[in-house]
């Protein structure tokens, strides 16, 4: 028999004002096991834990059952406390009496009823609770960062400093992802690729990092330290050793009909190409699907014009595999589809374009040399109209429900420089609410209102056209002096929501990473786990995670570099013990559990065993708990019920059933 | 006219059973929580590490010892913490609804719903519509052991 | 392939041409549209309220019959179109309007909203295909540019009318191409005309009208294409452009040489 | 009144993050007195009075443009047919008579929009 403690917790008002906290101790003090009862203000607090590990040793507790908050709150805590006074941690169960009980019920009858219930439930369970003893695996010191955008590169940066080696995976030919794309960033005005562009240099040169471009993650097994990643290596045809990045080549290819994807498509880019001219790895690329070669077999100038040697047709897709401790997401983000928008026209002229392309026209090295021109005839504009929140906040199938968060400063960054370089044009703002928080933010916003005299619009736009004189006309709505707005002008820029991209499903599946209905990876907590995903030792950096700017992502990434870099420094992790196991006379050795579990945890082996006196040779499963993840999966697949699972066993769940029925 | 007077004195409510999942609905059930979002406290949750841990047999005895509605949680398809366990325990289930039916007992008492750790808001609508569901079928007579029930007089 | 077809008030009156030769076309690729028995008019305007139930029987009655025949119900008035399709909706996924539809009606089976409502346009992409249509043309209208109107009806609310992208429509671009013409794209295609407002504020159509003729013109547009009498009407009588209007069908018909 | 509304559209207008698309997006913005965006908002405040008494009501050309492009699934036609149908379903409160009918024909005119007048603005 059990000797349990109850410990009801207060959470200061939190629980106490809806569930009666001393009715609780007097309903559950004459459970079956329970020897001692009381409450307290804050469990968690040091006086609380020490009061728990008082009435441990006073009453020689086999276990205990804490009535507080979330078990995925604190549930390790009181573990801890457990075992600081002498007590199996997996001794200890708790019972969510806030967020499923106090914070959800108002009555207080009716919630002091329901916490007494769950408090049954826990004793009930704890009462056929195990001591369970933790193994231990080994951790690979090695990190994998999978995006080379700025988030990625600084993850990756920060982890290898601290003296452990990564990996980069990028997918593109280059890393520096969107931000190498920008032109400026707010609140300064910096130019982005100025400093971008060391990083990348850095992160290259750097003795602990190695970048695999071009390459994709292929498939993911194993679990926190022990890591087991395919990447797969995409051939292409161009030797990376031998590659001087002198730019020969892509200069002759004479496939020159396809989109530049790094200009947004503004202009078209050969099918031999460099990404862009600061590209690291600085080494060309040949996208077969457009290489005139790769269709008719002929053409191969590139070849010849390569004084390296370096372009090689029969290059195949390499795959990789690795061990690694640690994980690092840092797949980004890319812009919604505007084409659902086309009331702005976006699809059908040429002047309606997004605030990225946008920032490639700014840019020197972008498909105008950074002049400012009309895309349709290459004109100087005279005025210029921004939309903002196109496809953010809304609720219909074609919005994002959430703020993009960006596109406020960038427009107001667009703004002002627009009016900085060419005084002459006139700059429009379409804008619902301007959301600036941030260092300097709001200030810089002013900033265009006041100094720029860019003209702000509280309103949204409802239909642009192309109006007699080939310009566009812009119909909209100005909500503070409840007027219909009318202008003619020669560009319109839509400020388009940002998405995750868009392999970031895939990758989250083979990392069982949990992702939100909008493909934004979930954080293991809002708040107080920002930089951790759920699932243990992937890490989360910059917007795979959700709309954030340069600044955030670079903490964010650096958080991150800390999370892994605590992880890789320990030499063992200790593993749940709470994982499946075979009774091994009831096996009958019919493999079923081993078809339904993922993680190749179980095999077979032949066992002498002693069934009731008979001595007989039977083949038995057996689950190798280092694999064992405790889905449990097997233990209902199980036809003979040998397969049971530590810690939620089938007898604890039933006397859980019990309980809250009877 | 024990069972009369029952219903005329106070309205009827329910018993039901939710088994979450540890990683989605539990989680779903916690941002319920934090966001105060009611349902009837006639829910209680079970923790599970995965819906694929729910054996069937759970489910029927909790019908078994009274409970007149069992809600099954998890992750969304595909979503699963662990791959494929919420396929499992969604072909499982699937059988055991048409066992219900040959036990006679309604199949609206039960119920499969994938709530992600991000939709409090499911979570919360979920289970007052199943509470509402149960509530309108009545008590739960079918599968009852009957030394379980209270001798009424 | 026999259709049911439901032709609507107009068609039987001012629209005649869109009429006939909607149905001669049809016969001529293979299809014969057969007219709903006694059939009623639509109402022309979807009642919007969400209470309504009345305004919605005579769309009911259409919808029953040719679920009698196990045909599908094929419109061809951009007005009717909507109506019928957004009552069929209603009876497929609205509990409370269906029970009272069903217990006013009485129908011998009740229904549930089970027949399959596709505008003629839609009939010729999904059920026949343009590239067939294209086919069978024997008169193409080579060199002609024309502008399609599409107006508010057939693609708004999209959620429920799923006919085409709302903002960026292809189908008759697509028709114009199959009969061998060169569609012309402006930006007010998909733009409200005023039509409704032709009785009692004739100076507001006609403003409207004018927008849109003008924007197909300002494009190179030789004439206009559409579904619904009453956007010719507004685009042809009440605009000051001079371009001419058709029903989409007379073209076709013009191009199957069935004219 | 506003629960009349409300229940009469099925649209909940506290949905609105008055954006404005609506208004901007509305072809019959200039001839309305009391503009589409402001519907949800004196819905939600209980104006109604003032929009039984608007010109807007009977200017909306039920084009579906603002609920095609409402971000916020508010889709304000829905808002305005209520209230016309609540001038409408009061005794006497229609617009279009039919004496007025002979002088507004012409001999092209569809009946689709005589159909049409009667079912958008009588009873």
């Amino acid at each position: 028999m059990q000797r349990i403690g109850v410990f009801v917790c207060w959470c200061g008002s939190n629980i106490a004002a809806t569930v009666d906290v001393d009715a609780v101790v007097e309903a559950v003090k004459n459970e079956p096991g329970v020897c001692h009862a009381q409450n307290y203000q804050y469990m968690c607090s040091e006086a609380g834990q020490g009061l728990i590990k008082n009435a441990i040793k006073e009453h020689n507790l086999t276990g205990i059952v804490v009535c507080s908050c979330s078990p995925r709150m604190h549930e390790a805590t009181f573990r801890k406390t457990a075992e600081q006074a002498g007590l199996n941690p997996y001794m200890v169960e708790i019972a969510n009496i806030r967020e499923h009980c106090s914070w959800i019920h108002k009555d207080k009858k009716e919630a002091t009823e329901k916490a007494v219930i769950l408090a049954r439930a826990a004793i009930a369970k704890v009462n056929l609770n195990t001591p369970l003893r933790p193994g231990e695996s080994m951790v690979t010191k090695r990190a994998l960062v999978i995006g080379g955008g700025i988030a990625g590169i600084q993850s990756a940066l920060d982890i290898a400093d601290a003296g452990y080696p990564v990996d980069i995976v990028e997918k593109s030919p280059t890393i520096g992802g969107k931000m190498a794309q920008l032109d400026k960033t707010f609140p300064t005005l910096d130019c982005a690729a100025c400093i971008l562009t060391p990083k990348m240099v850095e992160a290259a040169q750097h003795p602990n990092i190695n970048i695999y471009s071009y390459s994709e993650v292929e498939a993911v097994t194993g679990f926190v330290g022990n890591f087991d990643v395919k990447i797969k290596k995409k051939a292409r045809f161009v030797d990376e050793k031998k590659c001087t990045g002198c730019a020969v080549c892509t200069a002759k290819c004479p496939s020159r009909k396809g989109g530049n994807e790094f200009n947004c498509n503004l202009d078209n880019r050969g099918a031999i190409y460099i990404p862009f001219a600061q590209a690291v790895p600085n080494v060309a690329c040949i996208d077969s699907t457009r290489c005139i070669h790769f269709k008719t077999g002929k053409c191969g100038i590139c070849e010849k014009s390569c004084s390296a040697g370096a372009v090689n047709f029969d290059q195949k897709d390499e795959i990789i595999e690795q061990k690694y401790g640690a994980i690092v997401v840092a797949t980004g983000f890319q812009i919604s589809d505007v084409t659902k928008f086309d009331e702005f026209q976006y699809t059908k002229h040429p002047d309606v374009i997004t605030s990225l392309e946008l920032e490639r026209i700014m840019n020197a090295a972008g498909p105008t040399k950074g002049t400012l021109l009309r895309m349709s005839n290459k004109e100087h504009p005279k005025d210029i109209v921004f939309i903002q929140c196109v496809g953010s906040r809304g609720n219909t199938c074609r919005d994002k429900t959430y703020c993009s968060k960006i596109c406020c400063m960038y427009t107001a960054k667009h703004a002002m420089l627009i009016r900085e370089k060419y005084p002459d044009v006139n700059v429009h703002v379409f804008y619902i609410d301007v959301r600036t928080p941030g260092k300097n933010f709001d200030e810089f916003y002013r900033r265009a209102v006041e100094q720029y005299n860019v003209d702000y619009i509280k309103g949204m736009v409802g239909k642009v056209w192309e109006n007699e004189e080939g310009r566009l006309t812009v119909q909209g709505v100005d909500l503070l002096s409840n007027r219909r707005i009318m202008l003619d002008t020669d560009m319109v820029v839509l400020a388009a929501a940002i998405e995750p991209s868009e392999g970031v499903r895939n990758i989250a599946t083979m990392l069982t990473a949990s992702i939100d209905t909008n493909d934004f990876l979930t954080e293991a907590h809002p708040k107080l786990r920002p930089v951790e995903s759920p699932t243990a030792g992937v890490f989360l950096s910059g917007v795979c995670q959700g709309p954030k700017d340069i600044p955030e992502t670079v903490s964010q990434a650096g958080a991150a570099a800390v999370k892994v870099v605590g992880l890789l420094a320990k030499d063992k992790l200790v593993t749940s013990p709470c994982t499946a196991n075979a009774n091994e006379l009831m096996c009958n050795g019919c493999s079923t559990c081993e078809r339904v579990c993922p993680y190749g945890a179980i095999d077979y082996i032949d066992k002498e065993v002693n069934d009731h006196g008979k001595r007989e040779v039977r083949r038995i499963a057996r689950v190798n708990s280092a694999l064992c993840h405790g889905c449990g999966a097997c233990t209902v697949a199980c036809p003979s019920g040998a397969m049971d699972l530590q810690g939620f066993s089938n007898r604890q769940i039933m006397a859980e059933v019990d309980a809250i029925c009877k | 006219m024990q069972v009369s007077e029952n219903t005329e004195n106070k309205e009827f409510k329910p018993l039901i059973v939710a088994f979450c999942c540890n990683w989605c609905s539990y989680a779903g059930a916690d941002l319920a929580g934090t966001s105060r979002l009611s349902y009837p406290a006639e829910v209680k949750i079970i923790r599970v590490p995965c819906s694929c841990r729910v054996n069937p047999m759970f489910i029927l005895k909790a019908f078994e010892k009274g409970a007149d509605g069992v809600i099954m949680c998890g992750c969304h398809p595909g979503d699963c913490h662990y791959s494929t366990g919420n396929y499992y325990a969604r072909r499982r289930m699937t059988l055991l609804f048409s066992m219900l039916d040959y036990l006679g007992i309604d199949r609206a008492r039960t119920r499969v719903e994938w709530v992600s750790a991000a939709e409090g808001q499911k979570f919360s609508l979920v289970m007052n519509d199943f509470a509402k569901t149960v509530t309108e079928l009545g008590e739960n007579i079918k599968l009852g052991d009957l030394r379980c029930k209270k001798q009424q007089d | 392939m026999t259709y049911s077809y439901f032709p609507g008030c107009t068609l039987k009156t001012k629209a005649k041409d869109l009429d006939d030769f909607g149905k001669k076309s049809a016969e001529a690729l293979g299809i014969t549209l057969e007219e709903v028995q006694d059939w009623q008019c639509c109402g022309a305007v979807y009642p919007l309220a969400a209470d309504e139930i009345a305004t919605k029987l005579s769309s009911v009655r259409a919808l029953a019959y040719a679920k009698e025949k196990s045909q599908p119900l094929v419109t061809i008035c951009s007005a009717c179109h909507h109506v019928i399709k957004r009552v069929n909706n209603d009876m497929q996924s609205k509990e409370d309007i269906r029970t009272r539809v069903n217990n006013y009606l009485g129908l011998d089976e009740a229904y549930n909203g089970e027949t399959e409502v596709i505008h003629y346009l839609e009939m010729l992409r999904d059920k026949i295909g343009f590239d067939e249509l294209k086919k069978k043309v024997v008169n193409p209208l080579k060199g002609r540019k024309i502008a399609a109107y599409y107006g508010c009806m057939l693609l708004r609310p999209n959620k429920e009318m799923q006919f085409d992208d709302p903002e960026n429509p292809t189908i008759m671009e697509d028709f114009i191409r199959a009969i061998g013409a060169e569609p012309i794209l402006y930006a007010f295609r998909n733009e409200c005309c005023g039509g409704y407002m032709t009785m009692n504020d004739k100076a507001l159509a006609s403003k409207m009208a004018d927008k849109v003729v003008n924007s197909a013109k300002i494009k190179g547009a030789g004439e206009i294409i559409t579904a619904c009498p009453l956007c010719l009407y507004n685009l042809k009588e009440n605009s000051k452009g001079d371009l001419p209007v058709y029903y989409f069908t007379e073209l076709l018909a013009e191009a199957l040489g069935v004219k | 009144m506003s629960e009349d509304i409300i229940a009469i559209s099925g649209i909940n207008p506290r949905q609105c993050m008055k954006c404005g698309k609506c208004s901007a997006t509305c072809p019959a913005f200039e001839e309305m007195d009391i503009h589409p965006h402001q519907f949800a908002s004196m819905v939600v405040e209980g104006r109604i009075d003032e929009l039984l008494a608007s010109e807007s009501i009977w200017k909306c050309l039920s084009c579906f443009a603002c609920v095609e492009r409402c971000p916020r699934s508010v889709e304000p036609a829905k808002l305005i047919e209520a209230v016309r149908v609540s001038v409408l379903r009061e005794r006497g409160g229609s617009f279009l008579s039919p004496d007025e009918i002979p002088a507004k024909l012409d001999p092209e005119l569809p009946s689709q929009a005589i159909a049409a007048a009667f079912r958008k603005y009588r009873k």
